[in-house]
C-alpha cells in the first residue's frame, strides 16, 4: 500500500512526533477515509506537501497545487453554496473564472472577502472558507423554502406582486428580499483592509491576454519579430487546457511543448510572462487592465496583495480560449453535475474523482475525452448519452473499444432533486421526456458544446459573428474594436476566436500573432507549431434536452445556476413581450450575477430566440463589460489610500501650526489651521480669543496659500484689464489696488490684491485654492484667444512663505525685529503708505511687505523665501511675545473681515452672483471697453433691479442668524413654494462688538435701511433681522490706515 | 482612456496627462455684440456625432493648449494642432477627408 | 390590462404562467397620431403617460430608435432625491419624488420605489453651509429634508468611516423620503400602462427627419416610415442635439460619457444612499445586494457609452476612503451611458423655435429621479403649451442669463 | 537670513530603490524665445548649458537646462548663487520679451537611484520606462499619481524629480510605497 502522501505534519504535532494527540488523529482518520483523491493523476498537485485548510470550520487537507475547488472535491465535500434566489443546494460545475456556484467567503477579520471563487483560490496553508448565502447551515438553509415556492416566484414574480398596501414594501417585502439574496457577507465595517495595493504602467507592442497554447504561440511569432511582448495567463499554471485536453504539438505531449515554448519566451529579452494575471478589460486607444494577485495564494506574506496593470499596447491578442456551456435538463443544477471538461481537469490536473459512477451527456465529440479520461482513472462511466443519432467521430471508436457504453440520440430527461446526484433518468433526445431508463450514478458529466470568450474582443465595440457548425458567436475579423488611429487593434487568438481542434488553434494562433505583429510596426511570420488531434464529428446545437421538455421538466433546467434563472423563466418572459435580449436578461436576471453569464449567456439566448421564433444572431447578445472577471475594489483604488490617498499640500509652518493646536480645515488639497486651540478651551473659545486678540494686540495669520502671480511683459497691463473688472494698466509701480475677476459668463469668480512690481510686471493675488485655477484661467486666455499679446506668467505661490501679521501692535513687532536686526525695512505711515509695497529686509529677512488689510486692522503681509517661512514666523512669534502676539486661523480672519463687510469668495459669492449684487461696482471700470464677464453683465436678467443685493443684518436680540437661512417674502409662486426674498451669506458672533452679525442678499436691499425682515429657521424658529450697512466694524477706515 | 499627441512637446499623452478644453475655434464675442451672438458663443455647441474639433491642455506636462480633431463615436484622431489658429489646417482637414469623405463641421469641411 | 397581484402570480402558478399576457403592445406605426414621442425611455414613456391620464390624450406613438427603456433608464445609479437647492429644481424634483411614491399602485406595477433614505456628507467647512442653505430653502420649498450631524449619519451609515484622516464627516443633509427604485421597472411599468391606453409603443423605429411647413411641425420619417403628427415631443438623452438639427435648431447641450459600477452583492450592510460630493462618489446597496456607485463623466464629447476607466479609480478610491470595507469587495461590472449636458447643467423642458415641437432634454446626471415630475411637466406643457414646472426651464433662460445652478450649494445635480 | 530649510531636510528610505530629497537647488523659470541668440548666450552664462532639445536636459559642470515647453526654460544653478544669476538672466534679457523668476523654494527635489528606480517610477506615472524609451538626459513633465511632477534621468541610471514644495511629503510617501522591498515586478 501507498503510504498516504499527507504525512501528519500539520496535524497539530510536528512530523516527528510519534503521537498527535487523539483527537487530531481522529480527525485526520475522518479525512483520510473521506478523500476521493485518485492514486494517479493529479499534474498540478505536489503530494508531498500536504496543506491544511478549513471548510465551515471543518479542517481538511489538500496539496500545494491544488485549488480550493479541487480540494473541496478531494474531501468530497459535494455541496458548496447556496443560490441566489431558490437557496437550492449547489456543487461546483466548472474548475475555472466560469464556476457559478462555488463562491466562499475565505478568510477573516481584516483580511476576509466574500464572494471569493474556490475554483480559481490556490489554497494555501491555513486558508479558511465559509460556504455563503444558507442560515442556519449549508446542510439546512431554511431559504430552500423558496424553492417549494418555485412555482409561484418565475422571472419578474416581484414586479406583479407586493403592490399592495404601500408601505409593506420599504417595511416588510423588501427587508424581507434584501435578506434572502446578497449572496456573502458584508466585511467588517470597523476594519480596514490589512492590505496594500499598486499599479504599474506598462507599454508594450503586443499584448497577448491568456497563456494557453494559442497565446504561448501567438507570443512567440510576436515576439521573433521584435516586438515588445507581455503575456497575461490569469493562472498560476501556463498552458491552459491543452495538457488536459491531450493530442500532439510538434510531435510532443502538449505539456513539453508549453514548457519549451516558455523556456523560449522566458530567454527573450523582448517579452514579460505574468502569470496569476488577468486581462480584465480592453479600453480605448490600446488600454488594457491586468489585474495580478501576487499574494493571494500566500496571504499576509507583506508587499502589495494585487496589482493592476495599465497597459498601452499598440495590439491586443485575446487568447482567452473557450468555454464549456452547460446542458439544459431537468435536474442539471444538482451538485454532482459538472461540466465535462471540468470534470477532466479535476482528475487530470487534481487527481481528484468527481464521483465513481458518471453519467456523461454530450452533443459534440470532446466529452468523449472526459469519458476516457475517467475510464483510464478507474472511474466507472455508467452510460455515455450522445444527442447526435449517429454519434461521434473517432473518440467514440475508441470509447465504445474501451468497453464504455455509449448511446447515440439519447440525452437527460432529469436527474433526481437532491444534495446530490443519485440517479439519472435517460430518454430520447428528440422526445418530450418520456424516460427510457434510470440508471444510479453520483456524478454527470455535461457538454454542450464550446462558446469562445469574446469577452475582451467585446469590451470596446468588437463585433461578433454567429458560426453556425459550432453554433457560438465568435469575433468578426471584419469588425474589430478601433484604435486611435480608426483600424483594428484586437485580435483573437485560437479558441477565442472559433477554432476548437488543436491544429487549427496554433495555425490560428500563429496568425493571429503575425498579424497584431505587422500591425504594431514589425515584420512576422506566422510559423504555427503542428498540432495533431484526432477528428472530430459536427457537433449538434443542443439548446434543451430532451428537445421537446415538458414544462415540468423545463422549470428545472437551469440555464443560470448562481441567479436560479430557467428555460421557463426565459420562455415567460418572451410570452410576456421582453423580446429584446436586454429585456430578458433584465427581466429574468440572465446571466446579471457574479460569473456574469459565462455558462448562461448562449443557452439563454437559444432559448429566447427560439420562443420568439426567431434566429440567435438576429437576437443578438448583451453587450459584454469589463471587468472579464470580478476584481477586488483595493486593486482599482490602488496606492490611494490613508495619508496618500490625496495630496496633502503643506505650507513651510504647517508643522509648527501642527504642534501648536491647529485645528484644521480642508482648503482645497492645503490644510489651513481653522483655530489654533489651546489646552482646556473649545475651538469656538480660541476663534473669540484669536479675534480680540489681534484687533486688540496683534496676530499672525498663515498667508502662504494666497495664489501669487507674476504677469510679466509689454502687454501684460492690457492682458490684466481684460482679467480684472478694475483698470489695472494705470496702477503705479508700489501700488496696490483689490481687483475682481469674472467668468466671461459674468459671475464673480476670484479676487485679490494687485500690486504693480515695475513698468511691465504686476503680482496678483489669488484666493487660497484660487492659484492653480487663475494661472490655469490666464493662460488659457493668452494661448487661445490673445496668443499675439505678449505676455509671461509664472506661478511664484509656493516660492513664498507669506505671513499676515495684524493688529495695533502690527508696526511695534516689525520695528522691534528691525531693531535686533540693527536696522531694516521702514515701515512707518510715511514710508510704507496702506496699499503699497516695499522691497527690503525685516529683522534680517529678505522680503517684500505689503500694506494691505483684511481685517480692517493696521496689517502687513511679509512675503519670504518658503525656505525662510519657519525661521521669519519663529522670529515674529518670539519678538511679539512682549506684545502679546498670537496665530490665527482660518475663523478668525473670516469673522473680522464679516466685522469690516468685506465678501469673501465662496460665502458672499457662489456662482450666481456678479459684483454688481455685491455693492462692487466701485471696482468696474467704466472706461473699459471690455473685460471677461463685461457682455455677459448686460444681459436682461443681469441688469435686473429686482436682483439680490448686498447689505448687513443684524438680529434684533443681537443673537446669530443661522447659516444660509432664507428671508421670507409675500405668497407663494407658481408651484407653491414659499416666495422669498433674500438669504445669509455669512453670518457670525462678533466677539468684538458682543452681538451676532451677518451678511446677506437681499431685494432691493440697499434702498431697505432699517427694515426688519423674517428668515424662518429649520428648528421652527422665525429670526427677525434689520437690514443695515454690511461695515459693522471701523466704517471709515481709520485703523486699517494709522 | 484617450492618447493625444502634443503638437508641442511631442509626448504621446494619455488622457490623466490633459486636461479636456471644449469646443475649438470660438469666436469671441464681447461687448457690443447681439444677445443672440452672445448666447452662441457661450452655449451653442455643435455636439457632433463623428467629426468633431476640441482643446485640449496638455496639463501635466508641457502645460500648452492645443487642438484635436477627433470622431465622437469612434474616439478615432485625425490629428492634433497648435492653438494659435481659428481654423483647422489643410493637412488636418485632408487627413479627415481621406477616412471621413464629405465630412462638414461648421463652415469647414 | 389584466390587473397584477399575488393572486394573479398565484392563479398563473397553477397553470404554469402559461396565461399572462403581453406587456405591452407591438403595433406597427399607424399613419397619424395627435402626439408622437420620441424616445422610450422614462421620460419619454412618462410623459405619453401623464398625456393620457391627465389630459385625455391617447392616440399616441412613442417612437424608439432601441429598445424601450434601454438608454440612461436602464444604466442609471437609480437614486431619487428631491432636496435640491434652487426653487425650480425643488420644485420638479419633490413632484417627481411624490409620484414616485405612489407609482407601484398608479400602474400597477411594482417599481420597487424604496424610500430607504438619501444622505449627502458634509465634509468641508464649506459643504456645512451649502447644506445648512440647502436645508432653509427645502423648508420653504416644501421639501422635507434635514441637517444632520456625525452621530447620526454613523446611526443610519455604520459601514461609514467617520473620522477619514483627509475629510472627516461634518454631518450631512438627509432626506428620509428619498431612496431608489428598479430602473427598468419604471420604464416597463409606465410602457404597459401607456399600452393599456391605446398607445403605440414602436421600437425598433428610429426616426430619420422631422418635417415641418410654416415652420410647425407636421410629423417625422422613420426607419417605419413617415409618420404624422400634430405635436411632437423629443425626449432622447444622447441624442438630443442630432434630432433637433433634424428640426432645423439647435441645443446648448453637450454629450458626455457617465460611468457606473456595481459590486458583488453581499448581504445587506446599507440601508441608505449615501453620496460624497467631496471625494466624488456615492453608493446605495441594491436590493440584490449589489453595492451600486456612480462615477464621474469625462470632459470630452463622447456618443460611445464608454467613459474612461480613471474615472474609475477615483470613485472607487473615494469609497474605499469612505467606507474602508469596499477595499475588500470587488468590481463586477462597469459601464456607461451618455449624458446631455447644459450650460448650467439643469435640463431644458421647452418650447423650441420649430411650433408644436418641444424638447426634454439636458438632464445630466441627474435624470432618473425627475422621470414622473419631468415626464408630468412635459405633458403639461405639450397638452396645454404652459406648465409652472417647466416655465423656469426654458432654453430661452440661456439667453436671458437666468440661470438654474445646482452646483452652488457645494453639492452636484445628481 | 536664517539657515534655508527644503521641504523635507534630507528624508531619505531605500526600499526596491534609494529615494533621497536632495536637498535645496536653486531653480530658474525662464520663459521666453528659446530661438533668440541672447536668450542662449545668457543661459549658457547662467548655467554653462546650452539650451536642450525638446524634452532633453543640458547638463554642464556649473548647472543644467531642463526643457519645459516651447517658450520656458529650468534652469539649475547652485542655490547660493540663484538670487544673482536671477538678476542676471533679467539683466541680459532686458531688451527682450522673457521672464526670469527664481522658484527655488517652490519646489521640491528628489533622486531615485538603484536597480529598482525605474520600476518605482513605473507604478505612478503614466510614462514608458523601458531603457530604449527613457534614456539619461530626457526630460519629462508628467503626472505623478495625484500630482504634477517632472524628473529627469543621469547617466548614472538616477532620477532626478522634481515636485512643488507643499507636496513634497506626498511624494516622498508615495515613492516610498513604490518602493517597498515587497513589491518588485521585474520588468526592467
Amino acid at each position: 500500500m501507498r503510504s498516504p502522501p499527507n504525512a501528519p505534519a500539520g496535524a497539530g504535532g510536528s512530523s516527528n512526533d510519534p503521537s498527535p494527540n487523539p483527537i487530531c488523529r481522529r480527525l485526520l482518520e475522518k479525512v483520510r477515509s473521506m478523500s476521493t483523491r485518485l492514486a494517479n493523476q493529479g499534474r498540478l498537485i505536489d503530494r508531498s506537501k500536504p496543506i491544511e485548510f478549513t471548510f465551515n470550520g471543518t479542517r481538511m487537507t489538500g496539496y500545494a497545487g491544488d485549488t480550493l475547488a479541487s480540494a473541496l472535491l478531494a474531501n468530497d465535500q459535494l455541496l458548496v453554496g447556496r443560490s441566489f434566489k431558490y437557496h437550492r443546494p449547489r456543487g461546483l460545475v466548472a474548475s475555472g473564472a466560469e464556476e457559478p456556484n462555488a463562491l466562499v467567503g475565505l478568510g477573516t477579520g481584516d483580511r476576509f472577502e466574500p464572494n471569493q471563487r474556490a475554483t480559481t483560490t490556490e489554497l494555501f496553508s491555513g486558508l479558511s472558507a465559509q460556504s455563503q448565502n444558507h442560515w442556519p447551515s449549508l446542510e439546512f438553509d431554511v431559504g430552500v423554502v423558496n424553492n417549494k415556492l418555485a412555482r409561484f416566484l418565475p422571472a419578474g414574480f416581484y414586479y406583479k406582486m407586493f403592490i399592495h398596501p404601500r408601505p409593506f414594501w420599504k417595511h416588510i417585502y423588501e427587508p424581507i428580499i434584501r435578506k434572502s439574496a446578497g449572496l456573502g457577507q458584508a466585511p467588517d465595517q470597523e476594519l480596514k483592509d490589512a492590505d496594500t495595493y499598486e499599479h504599474f504602467y506598462f507599454f508594450c507592442d503586443v499584448l497577448v491576454v491568456g497563456g494557453g497554447v494559442a497565446g504561448l504561440q501567438a507570443a512567440l511569432v510576436a515576439a521573433k519579430s521584435g516586438a515588445k511582448v507581455l503575456v497575461l495567463e490569469q493562472n498560476a499554471h501556463w498552458g491552459g487546457r491543452a495538457p488536459v485536453d491531450g493530442g500532439m504539438i510538434d510531435g510532443d505531449y502538449p505539456e513539453a511543448w508549453v514548457e519549451q515554448a516558455l523556456a523560449e519566451l522566458t530567454a527573450m529579452e523582448n517579452v514579460t510572462l505574468r502569470n496569476r494575471c488577468m486581462g480584465a478589460g480592453v479600453y480605448d486607444h490600446g488600454y488594457a487592465l491586468g489585474y495580478e494577485r501576487l499574494t493571494d495564494h500566500a496571504p499576509g506574506q507583506g508587499g502589495p496583495r494585487h496589482r493592476m496593470w495599465r497597459i498601452r499596447a499598440k495590439q491586443i491578442v485575446t487568447a482567452t480560449g473557450a468555454i464549456e456551456r452547460p446542458l439544459s435538463f431537468a435536474g442539471n443544477d444538482v451538485p454532482g453535475v459538472m461540466l465535462a471538461s471540468a470534470m477532466r481537469d479535476y482528475v487530470v490536473n487534481w487527481g481528484t474523482a468527481p464521483g465513481k459512477r458518471v453519467v456523461v451527456a454530450t452533443n459534440n465529440d470532446d466529452a468523449y475525452r472526459t469519458a476516457l479520461t475517467l475510464h483510464e482513472a478507474g472511474i466507472e462511466v455508467v452510460r455515455l448519452l450522445d444527442t447526435r443519432e449517429t454519434g461521434g467521430g473517432a473518440l467514440m471508436a475508441e470509447a465504445r473499444e474501451k468497453g464504455i457504453r455509449v448511446e447515440c440520440g439519447r440525452g437527460i430527461a432529469k436527474v433526481k432533486d437532491g444534495k446530490c446526484v443519485t440517479k439519472v433518468a435517460i430518454c430520447a433526445q428528440n422526445g418530450q421526456g418520456g424516460a427510457q431508463e434510470e440508471v444510479e450514478a453520483d456524478a454527470v458529466a455535461m457538454s454542450g458544446g464550446w462558446s469562445p470568450v469574446v469577452h475582451l474582443w467585446s469590451h470596446c465595440g468588437g463585433k461578433l459573428i454567429w458560426d453556425d457548425a459550432q453554433a457560438h458567436f465568435r469575433p468578426d475579423p471584419e469588425r474589430p474594436p478601433l484604435g486611435a488611429d480608426g483600424t483594428g487593434f484586437v485580435v483573437a487568438a485560437g479558441s477565442a476566436n472559433g477554432p476548437l481542434e488543436l491544429g487549427h488553434v496554433l495555425a490560428d494562433a500563429a496568425e493571429a500573432g503575425a498579424k497584431a505583429a505587422k500591425a504594431a510596426g514589425f515584420e512576422a511570420e506566422a510559423k504555427p507549431a503542428t498540432g495533431a488531434a484526432q477528428d472530430e464529428a459536427p457537433m449538434q446545437p443542443v439548446w434543451l434536452m430532451p428537445a421537446r421538455a415538458e414544462i415540468d421538466l423545463r422549470m428545472k433546467a437551469w440555464l443560470d445556476f448562481q441567479n436560479d434563472v430557467k428555460v421557463s423563466d426565459v420562455q415567460l418572459a418572451a410570452r410576456e413581450g421582453f423580446e429584446s435580449v436586454e429585456h430578458t436578461k433584465r427581466y429574468t436576471t440572465l446571466g446579471m450575477a457574479t460569473d456574469q453569464g459565462k455558462l448562461s449567456n448562449i443557452n439563454g439566448l437559444a432559448i429566447l430566440a427560439d420562443s420568439l421564433g426567431s434566429e440567435i444572431p438576429q437576437v443578438g447578445t448583451t453587450t459584454f463589460r469589463p471587468p472579464y472577471h470580478p476584481i477586488s475594489m483595493g486593486a482599482i483604488g490602488g496606492e490611494a489610500r490613508g495619508e496618500i490617498f490625496q495630496p496633502l499640500r503643506k505650507t513651510p509652518m504647517h508643522d509648527w501650526h501642527e504642534a501648536n493646536g491647529a485645528d484644521w480645515e480642508p482648503v482645497g488639497h492645503w490644510r489651513r489651521p481653522y483655530a489654533f486651540v489651546r489646552a482646556g478651551e473649545s475651538v469656538k473659545e480660541a476663534v473669540s480669543r484669536e479675534i480680540l486678540n489681534t484687533r486688540q494686540n496683534v496676530g499672525l495669520l498663515d498667508a502662504s496659500t494666497l495664489g501669487k502671480l507674476i504677469v510679466k511683459g509689454p502687454d501684460a497691463g492690457r492682458f490684466l484689464d481684460m482679467m480684472y473688472t478694475n483698470m489695472m494698466s494705470t496702477l503705479k509701480v508700489g501700488k496696490c489696488r483689490y481687483g475682481l475677476m469674472c467668468s466671461e459668463n459674468g459671475f464673480l469668480s476670484d479676487d485679490g490684491v494687485v500690486a504693480r512690481i515695475d513698468e511691465d510686471t504686476w503680482l496678483c493675488h489669488t484666493t487660497t485654492g484660487g492659484a492653480d485655477r487663475i494661472h490655469a484661467h490666464m493662460e488659457e486666455w493668452l494661448q487661445t484667444e490673445w496668443w499675439d499679446w505678449k505676455v509671461y506668467v509664472a506661478n511664484v505661490t509656493e516660492q513664498l512663505a507669506q505671513v499676515a501679521v495684524v493688529g495695533p501692535k502690527a508696526r511695534m513687532l516689525l520695528e522691534k525685529l528691525n531693531a535686533e536686526a540693527g536696522g531694516g525695512m521702514d515701515v512707518s505711515k510715511e514710508a510704507l503708505p496702506f496699499m503699497e509695497w516695499k522691497d527690503g529686509e525685516i529683522g534680517g529677512f529678505t522680503c517684500r511687505a505689503y500694506r494691505i488689510s483684511f481685517s480692517g486692522e493696521l496689517s502687513y503681509e511679509i512675503a519670504v523665501p518658503a525656505s525662510q517661512g519657519q525661521a521669519f514666523w519663529d522670529a515674529l512669534m518670539t519678538a511679539g511675545e512682549e506684545f502679546g502676539v498670537m496665530p490665527y486661523g482660518t475663523e478668525c480672519l473670516h469673522v473680522m473681515r464679516a466685522e469690516k463687510g468685506f465678501i469673501m469668495i465662496g460665502d458672499e459669492t457662489d456662482g450666481t452672483v456678479i459684483p454688481q449684487d455685491l455693492g462692487l461696482n466701485w471696482a468696474i471700470s467704466k472706461k473699459k471697453e471690455d473685460f471677461i464677464g463685461k457682455r455677459a453683465q448686460e444681459r436682461s436678467h443681469m441688469v435686473d433691479p429686482d436682483r439680490w443685493q448686498l447689505v448687513g443684518l443684524e438680529t434684533l436680540d443681537g443673537s446669530v442668524l443661522p447659516d444660509g437661512a432664507y428671508a421670507l417674502g409675500n405668497g407663494v409662486n407658481a408651484n407653491g413654494q414659499k416666495n422669498t426674498i433674500g438669504r445669509v451669506t455669512s453670518t457670525y458672533h462678533s466677539p468684538t462688538l458682543g452681538k451676532g452679525i451677518a451678511m446677506g442678499l437681499v431685494r432691493h436691499g440697499p434702498k431697505r435701511m432699517g427694515e426688519v425682515i423674517e428668515f424662518p429657521g429649520t428648528d421652527g424658529t422665525t429670526y427677525k433681522a434689520k437690514i443695515v450697512d454690511p461695515i459693522f466694524y471701523d466704517k471709515e477706515g481709520e485703523k486699517q490706515n494709522v | 482612456m484617450l492618447i493625444l499627441e502634443c503638437p508641442y512637446c511631442g509626448v504621446k499623452a494619455e488622457e490623466t496627462e490633459l486636461h479636456a478644453g471644449g469646443e475649438a475655434h470660438l469666436k469671441r464675442f464681447g461687448p457690443g455684440s447681439s444677445d443672440d451672438e452672445f448666447h452662441d458663443y457661450l452655449f451653442m455647441r455643435e455636439n457632433p456625432k463623428g467629426v468633431h474639433f476640441e482643446r485640449w491642455r496638455h496639463v501635466n506636462g508641457c502645460g500648452k493648449w492645443f487642438h484635436a480633431a477627433r470622431c465622437t463615436t469612434t474616439l478615432e484622431v485625425f490629428g492634433t494642432y497648435t492653438a494659435q489658429t481659428s481654423a483647422p489646417p489643410q493637412e488636418i482637414r485632408d487627413a479627415i477627408t481621406a477616412k471621413r469623405p464629405g465630412w462638414s463641421w461648421r463652415e469647414f469641411e | 390590462m389584466k390587473r397584477y397581484s399575488a393572486f394573479a402570480v398565484a392563479r398563473e402558478a397553477l397553470r404554469y404562467h402559461t396565461g399572462w399576457e403581453r406587456a405591452w403592445r407591438n403595433p406597427a406605426p399607424k399613419r397619424q397620431y395627435d402626439v408622437i414621442i420620441v424616445g422610450a425611455g422614462g421620460h419619454g414613456l412618462a410623459t405619453a403617460y401623464y398625456l393620457g391620464k391627465n389630459f385625455g390624450i391617447t392616440n399616441v406613438a412613442v417612437l424608439e430608435k432601441g429598445w424601450l427603456g434601454g438608454g440612461n433608464t436602464g444604466r442609471n445609479t437609480t437614486i431619487i432625491r428631491s432636496n435640491y437647492l434652487q426653487d425650480p429644481s425643488a420644485a420638479i424634483y419633490e413632484k417627481a419624488r411624490s409620484l414616485y411614491e405612489d407609482m407601484s399602485q398608479d400602474l400597477n406595477y411594482n417599481v420597487m420605489f424604496s424610500p430607504r433614505g438619501v444622505i449627502m456628507l458634509a465634509q468641508t467647512e464649506h459643504e456645512v453651509r451649502g447644506y445648512k442653505r440647502t436645508a432653509h430653502a427645502n423648508a420653504l420649498q416644501g421639501v422635507s429634508t434635514e441637517w444632520i450631524e456625525p452621530a447620526r449619519v454613523k446611526e443610519l451609515v455604520p459601514i461609514i468611516n467617520l473620522a477619514g484622516p483627509r475629510y472627516p464627516v461634518l454631518g450631512g443633509l438627509w432626506q428620509e423620503r428619498g431612496g431608489t427604485a428598479r430602473h427598468d421597472a419604471v420604464a416597463w411599468g409606465y410602457a404597459r400602462a401607456c399600452s393599456a391606453m391605446g398607445m403605440d409603443i414602436i421600437q425598433q423605429c428610429e426616426v430619420t427627419g422631422v418635417r415641418s411647413e410654416g415652420g410647425r411641425v407636421i410629423g417625422v420619417d422613420t426607419t417605419k416610415g413617415a409618420i404624422d403628427c400634430d405635436k411632437l415631443g423629443m425626449v432622447v438623452a444622447g441624442n438630443c442635439s442630432h434630432l433637433s438639427q433634424m428640426a432645423g435648431f439647435r441645443l446648448p447641450v453637450e454629450s458626455v460619457a457617465l460611468q457606473a459600477l456595481v459590486s458583488e452583492p453581499i448581504k445587506p450592510c446599507m440601508d441608505v444612499v449615501v453620496m460624497a460630493n467631496t471625494v466624488h462618489g456615492y453608493m446605495s446597496q441594491s436590493d440584490k445586494g449589489e453595492m451600486v456607485i456612480g462615477g464621474g463623466t469625462d470632459g470630452f464629447n463622447n456618443y460611445t457609452q464608454r467613459g474612461s476607466f480613471h474615472h474609475i479609480e477615483e470613485t472607487v478610491r473615494a469609497l474605499i476612503e469612505t467606507f474602508p470595507m469596499v477595499s475588500r469587495l470587488k468590481m463586477l461590472r462597469q459601464w456607461g451611458g451618455i449624458v446631455d449636458v447644459t450650460g448650467d447643467r439643469s435640463p431644458i423642458i421647452s418650447k423650441t423655435p420649430v411650433q408644436n415641437c418641444f424638447v426634454n432634454a439636458g438632464w445630466g446626471t441627474g435624470g432618473f429621479k425627475a422621470i414622473p415630475g419631468s415626464g408630468w411637466a412635459m405633458a403639461e406643457l405639450m397638452a396645454t403649451g404652459h406648465s409652472p414646472l417647466a416655465e423656469e426651464f426654458s432654453m430661452m433662460r440661456f439667453k436671458e442669463g437666468k440661470f438654474i445652478d445646482e452646483s452652488v450649494a457645494a453639492g452636484v445635480a445628481h | 537670513m536664517s539657515d534655508p530649510l527644503s521641504a523635507l531636510a534630507g528624508a531619505r528610505y531605500a526600499g526596491l530603490a534609494t529615494i533621497e530629497e536632495a536637498g535645496l537647488q536653486g531653480m530658474i523659470t525662464l520663459r521666453g524665445d528659446l530661438s533668440s541668440k541672447t536668450l542662449q548666450k545668457a543661459v549658457k552664462a547662467a548655467t554653462g548649458a546650452a539650451v536642450p532639445q525638446t524634452r532633453r536636459i543640458a547638463v554642464s559642470d556649473t548647472g543644467a537646462v531642463a526643457w519645459m515647453s516651447p517658450d520656458e526654460l529650468l534652469l539649475l544653478v547652485p542655490y547660493a548663487e540663484v538670487v544673482d544669476k536671477t538678476a542676471a538672466l533679467t539683466d541680459a534679457l532686458s531688451g527682450d520679451h522673457a521672464l526670469a523668476v527664481n522658484i527655488s523654494d517652490a519646489r521640491a527635489v528628489f533622486t531615485l537611484s538603484g536597480a529598482g528606480a525605474r520600476e518605482v517610477l513605473g507604478k505612478i506615472c503614466p510614462v514608458d520606462f523601458d531603457v530604449s524609451a527613457f534614456k539619461p538626459g530626457d526630460f519629462r513633465r508628467t503626472r505623478m499619481a495625484q500630482v504634477a511632477a517632472a524628473f529627469w534621468l543621469d547617466e548614472a541610471e538616477t532620477f532626478h524629480i522634481v515636485c512643488f514644495r507643499s507636496v513634497a511629503q506626498y511624494v516622498f510617501n508615495l515613492l516610498m510605497a513604490s518602493a517597498h522591498p515587497q513589491s518588485k515586478v521585474g520588468v526592467y
